[in-house]
């Protein structure tokens, strides 16, 4: 069985390439697929959490992850949609004027 | 050729689609530009010529009576209205007399060729909806038609077997019978069609309310035949302006109110219903007699007297070598062919060549009521405005 | 760690029924064109393939070879590692559904129950349901990938009817899933065996879930029409709309495989509608021990296989949907309707269950 | 077991990486979508299969089909190179590294000794499903009513005009 | 199958309503050809399509005759249609051989439009105030106009480079 430290370690790995990501890339996709890789680390970590401690309340905290991340990605992406109609742009760099 | 569509300024990047010129449903090679706002038309502009070799042109080069073969090749599914169209603005040109048994087996052959050209483009119509089966059924009737015009002319779809003054030859015994076989029969085919599409819930959800054009508005773009009658506008030219004996025979001119793609559907459906009504009225009423004019110098003698007597055989080499020579003048003679008024503009110049024939082709009017049907419509919704206004391309581009 | 000889025996076992059920599912696939384009023709009146072998029987044999050795045209400026990726992703996944999908009972051999079937995973359907939804990456892919604007548009068309009818797809099926209390497909098939018994008499109707959920079923069945994008719902094709949708710049090989894929999707739909609603591979067994084997492989072909006509007849007759039209009907018809159906189940199963 | 987990660990992470390595969106977003496959490989690792389920089925075969749709519908291209923020350049690479400093040594020192793996729970349907209806009925209930809430926000925004 | 060119309404209508623009008039085989002058086509055309008793609401035709080397060379020909009356009409408009040109008929029938561009294509006759008159039937890049006279029947030969 693999010890419960190196579930950790990777949930954190993968953590910290999503939050370098969500800091370095331009794209406001890719931005935004860099939340869902930090919301992933965080289920690897509750996964993991919940078969140690043997009970299943991990399991139930990671589905209630991805129900918000799907409503979270609905709503992203519509508001990736309308920014794009009205800028004309995906770069964070330019989506700086609170007024559309 | 090779439209574009410009930008609108100050609007926003629209896609252009390039629908054609080689595109299943274009019916040959039509090219459509599309501008389009997600899967919604928003403007089209047509963009034909691909298939233009020139008519006009040739006729101007070729004798009255040579002329005929190349009106064949314009409408390759009604080969029989242009012949009889171009014959018959010679004839009234020539202001010559038909005997009645030439204008019976005219009016027999064109109506033929009409429920021919109705099931080619019932076929492909439903093809384009999705509906496969449908073309092969047609297909499978429609050959039997052929084997008429073959039976008659000796060409499935090259037919020239009207002349001017008549027909071209007599025809063999028994073709009667094989028309009555596909009279008989072919009502009871009707239905099974229409028993496949016409209340079919997918067909009415796809036609109805689609493509919608109001009476005005087709009368002011110039639409004719089936696509005119299906928004209500009772014309035509077999009642309206009688030719070839139309008068004779009892028929309804079927028309719907709605305008729409499924109306259109309905009227053409109809429309071989009531042309085999047509056909056997023609076929049991056919009188005896000649089928050519009794004109020597404009139609060629038969065989038979032209190799008994000194002056057939003289008037048949006139006719052949130098062709006839009507009178200075012009005629337009409009006939209804399947797609709608069929015009022939002849100017004569007393010569044996026509000084200018000028073809009013009924897809190429139509073409201009596609804008107003596709507006706003889905690119499924375009393809099937495009079958029910029934174009063919070789007409239009003649 | 030493591998039992037990261990070694039930790895050939299972290597053995992987190749097996790829090497008949390879063929049928095969067949199955060649049959849809019989009955079609039968349909239309024509005679469909009759060249190649008796009845035109090594026509699926000529195809494949043709399509092999075809020029494999790649057009300019397409994305070329997702362009490759799109066919073999959509080949592999309409493969890999076969993996939980049971098509018989059970055996003994040298004292070992053998189970025709890959794997029986405990939540069999949800894996076809996880492997089908990625079916729709290869076919966005390959539209975007291409470059060009039909395939573009075949593939926006496809991903928005594939992703509304899988929600449609998964509720229909719940209603039977709550009588037979499992994921597994072996468990769901079992609930069905024996007949019906209505008020103390014996009815000699199986015990099919079909005279239970017919609703269900219906809205199953034409989703999953939907689903494989066939005929009356093969807009992401549409060949008189979109010449060929999302694989109009495939050729070769690569169009074989999206070919091969999407009769394979009918074949696994066909074989869940049968699982699920028409007692797998249950139907009278007689005779010697072997034919108590077979016979239930050859129920479960059949069944499978009036589903597949079933299809191709629908392909003869139907005309195509409209996109708008299409979602509609799949949003505001279709889904209500499952979610009735989930509905009434429930009450039904929770008033017997008091 | 073990060597399935360090085979789908390591693919995660040079998926991860691919993710914000890539220039094109499409190629980050299928590199998503083999860290959510490999995590449901290792979800089935750690014995739950109905979560590793849920996660392609939602995750992969819904979510990030929205975001692949969103990509081909914009046509995003290949990113532009920019300057980025400075503050991110200057706080956050060293933040980010003692964070990963920080957890490794955390769990170096805290978990690697102790952990033994209690016999593993039944995480099938039925025990889920249990627990959601019992015991999260509210919690449930509530994120029920954030989707209701996310569909008509997203159908608002994204509509050209109501 | 002749024409009563005295009483034919339409004549007399349009020689009521201006007097100057019936050019000349002809009759044959039951045809009436009005001439009208180019000046005054689009009146007239306004005038023939909206008179209730004439109602010519459809354009059928429309094309040109070369009459070259004739001067006047070219002539419009519009053929008109009463779906009411069931009547057909025929307006022609002389044009000189140097530059033709005559007013678009595209507000008085839209029909006019793919008509106006093919005599724009095959004859070169402009058409002035027609939105889009481009190529129709022949290549953008195509020289000269078919339909001409002067235009030989074989086509003008190209010397390949």
């Amino acid at each position: 069985m693999v010890p419960l430290s190196h579930y950790i370690a990777l949930s954190a790995i993968l953590f910290v390439i999503g939050a370098a990501g969500f800091i370095f890339r331009r794209n406001i996709i890719t931005v935004f697929m860099c939340i869902e890789l930090m919301l992933n680390a965080v289920n690897l970590a509750f996964m993991a959490f919940s078969r140690f401690r043997g009970n299943l309340d991990g399991q139930l905290f990671v589905f209630f992850v991805i129900v918000v991340a799907a409503a979270e990605a609905a709503v992203g992406l519509a508001l990736i949609i309308s920014l794009y109609r009205s800028r004309d742009t995906l770069a964070i760099d330019e989506l700086d004027s609170m007024k559309l | 050729m090779a439209v574009t569509l410009e930008k609108i300024p100050g609007q926003e990047e629209r896609v252009i689609l390039s629908m054609g010129p080689q595109h299943p449903s274009t019916h040959g090679v039509l090219r459509l530009v599309l501008e389009l706002d997600g899967e919604t038309v928003i403007r089209s502009l047509f963009d034909i010529g691909y298939l233009h070799t020139g008519f006009e042109k040739s006729f101007e080069d070729k004798t009255y009576s040579q002329g005929i073969t190349l009106t064949d090749r314009m409408d390759y599914l009604a080969p029989l209205s242009n012949n009889l169209a171009y014959c018959l603005a010679i004839e009234k040109l020539l202001e010559l007399e038909i005997p009645p048994k030439a204008q019976w087996a005219r009016v027999l052959l064109t109506e033929l060729t009409r429920v021919g050209s109705h099931l080619v483009w019932l076929g492909t119509h439903a093809i384009d909806i999705g509906a496969m089966s449908m073309f092969l059924y047609c297909f499978r009737e429609r050959e039997e038609i052929l084997r008429i015009f073959e039976m008659v002319s000796g060409q499935r779809m090259m037919t020239s077997y009207f002349r001017v003054g008549g027909l071209a030859l007599e025809p063999p015994l028994g073709w009667l019978d094989r028309v009555k076989k596909i009279v008989d029969r072919f009502p009871e085919r009707v239905d099974e069609y229409e028993a496949l599409l016409t209340k079919n819930p997918i067909w009415l959800r796809r036609t109805q309310g689609v493509g919608t054009i109001s009476a005005e508005d087709a009368i002011a773009v110039g639409l004719s035949g089936p696509s005119l009658r299906g928004s209500g506008v009772d014309w035509d030219l077999r009642k309206k302006q009688p030719y070839s004996s139309y008068d004779k025979f009892n028929f309804n001119v079927p028309t719907r109110p709605e305008g729409d793609v499924y109306a259109r559907y309905l009227v053409r459906v109809a429309e071989i219903r009531e042309s085999l009504k047509i056909v056997r009225q023609a076929m049991e009423g056919m009188p005896e007699g000649p089928i050519k004019a009794n004109a020597p110098h404009i139609v060629l003698p038969d065989r038979e007297s032209m190799k008994t007597s000194i002056e057939a055989l003289i008037y048949h080499f006139k006719i052949v070598t130098e062709g006839f020579h009507p009178p200075v003048g012009e005629v337009y003679q409009a006939i209804e062919s399947p797609r709608g008024e069929l015009g022939i503009y002849m100017v004569s110049d007393g010569s044996p060549k026509p000084f200018r024939c000028h073809v009013r082709a009924p897809s190429f009017a139509n073409l201009q009521g596609l804008a107003k049907m596709m507006e706003g419509r889905l690119i499924a919704d375009a393809v099937a405005c495009i079958g029910s206004i029934d174009v063919v391309l070789g007409e239009i581009d003649r | 760690m030493a591998l039992s000889s037990d261990t070694l025996f039930l790895l050939g076992v299972a290597v053995v029924k992987v190749v097996v059920v790829l090497l008949v599912l390879l063929t049928a696939i095969a067949y199955i064109v060649w049959l849809e384009r019989k009955l079609v023709a039968h349909i239309q009146s024509r005679w469909g393939p009759y060249r190649v072998g008796p009845y035109g029987l090594m026509q699926p044999m000529a195809d494949g070879l043709k399509f092999l050795f075809k020029e494999d045209i790649v057009p300019l400026e397409v994305d070329r590692f997702v362009y490759w990726l799109a066919p073999f992703l959509s080949f592999t996944l309409a493969m890999l559904t076969f993996a939980v999908i049971p098509f018989g009972g059970s055996f003994k051999l040298f004292g070992h129950e053998i189970y025709l079937q890959i794997a029986d995973l405990n939540v069999g359907l949800l894996y076809i349901f996880a492997v089908t939804s990625l079916g729709v990456y290869s076919i966005a892919l390959a539209g975007w990938s291409s470059n060009s604007k039909y395939p573009l548009f075949g593939g926006l068309r496809s991903s928005a009817q594939m992703i509304s009818y899988e929600l449609s797809l998964g509720l229909a099926v719940v209603g039977t899933l709550m009588i037979s209390g499992s994921l597994s497909l072996r468990d769901i098939v079992n609930s069905q065996t024996g007949t019906w018994h209505l008020a103390g008499t014996n009815t000699f109707l199986p015990h099919w879930n079909i005279f239970v959920q017919p609703v269900g079923f219906i809205v199953y069945f034409i989703a999953a029409i939907a689903e494989t994008n066939r005929i009356p719902f093969d807009l992401p094709e549409g060949e008189t709309e979109l010449v060929g949708g999302y694989h109009t710049e495939y050729s070769s090989f690569k169009f074989a495989m999206f070919f091969m894929a999407e009769y394979a999707n009918m074949v696994t739909v066909s074989c869940i509608a049968t699982l699920l609603f028409f007692g797998g591979w249950h139907g009278p067994v007689f005779g010697p021990a072997w034919l108590h084997v077979l016979l239930p492989v050859f129920w479960f072909a059949l069944k499978v296989f009036c589903f597949l006509f079933f299809y191709i007849w629908t392909r003869g007759t139907l005309p195509r949907f409209r996109y708008d039209q299409l979602m509609a009907f799949g949003w505001k018809f279709l889904l209500p309707v499952a979610l009735l159906n989930i509905l009434a189940t429930s009450f039904v199963v929770a008033w017997i269950g008091t | 077991m073990v060597p399935v987990f360090y085979i789908f660990a390591a693919l995660t992470i040079i998926a991860a990486l691919s993710v914000i390595l890539q220039r094109t969106p499409v190629y980050s977003a299928l590199s998503l979508i083999v860290v959510l496959c490999s995590l449901a490989v290792l979800y089935v690792s750690l014995g739950a299969k109905f979560l590793a389920v849920i996660q392609v089925i939602v995750y992969a075969g819904a979510i990030m089909v929205l975001f692949v749709l969103v990509i081909m519908l914009l046509n995003a291209g290949r990113e532009r190179h920019t300057e980025g923020s400075r503050l991110a350049r200057w706080l956050g690479v060293p933040l980010l590294a003692a964070f990963l400093v920080e957890i490794l040594s955390v769990i170096w020192n805290g978990l690697s000794s102790g952990a033994v793996a209690p016999p593993a729970p039944d995480a099938g349907p039925a025990a889920v499903g249990a627990l959601l209806f019992r015991h999260y009925v509210l919690p449930f209930e509530v994120t029920s009513i954030l989707i209701l809430v996310a569909i008509l926000g997203a159908v608002v925004l994204a509509k050209k005009q109501l | 199958m002749s024409v009563d060119l005295e009483n034919h309404a339409a004549l007399k209508k349009l020689r009521a309503f201006d007097p100057d623009a019936v050019e000349d008039v002809q009759a044959f085989r039951g045809e009436l050809t009005l001439f009208i002058r180019s000046t005054k086509l689009r009146r007239a055309a306004e005038f023939l399509r909206d008179d209730p008793e004439l109602s010519f609401d459809f354009l059928a035709d429309l094309t040109a005759v070369d009459h070259y080397p004739n001067e006047p060379r070219f002539e419009a020909v519009y053929h008109l249609l009463s779906i009411k009356t069931a009547q057909r009409l025929r307006l022609k408009v002389r044009l000189p051989g140097d530059d033709p040109r005559v007013e678009s008929m595209l507000p008085v029938w839209p029909a006019a439009n793919a008509y106006e561009r093919e005599v724009f294509d095959l004859f070169g006759i402009q058409f002035e105030n027609h939105p889009f008159l481009r190529r129709i039937l022949l290549p953008e890049d195509w020289e000269g106009h078919p339909l001409r006279k002067d235009y030989p029947v074989q086509g003008n030969i190209t010397r390949w480079p």
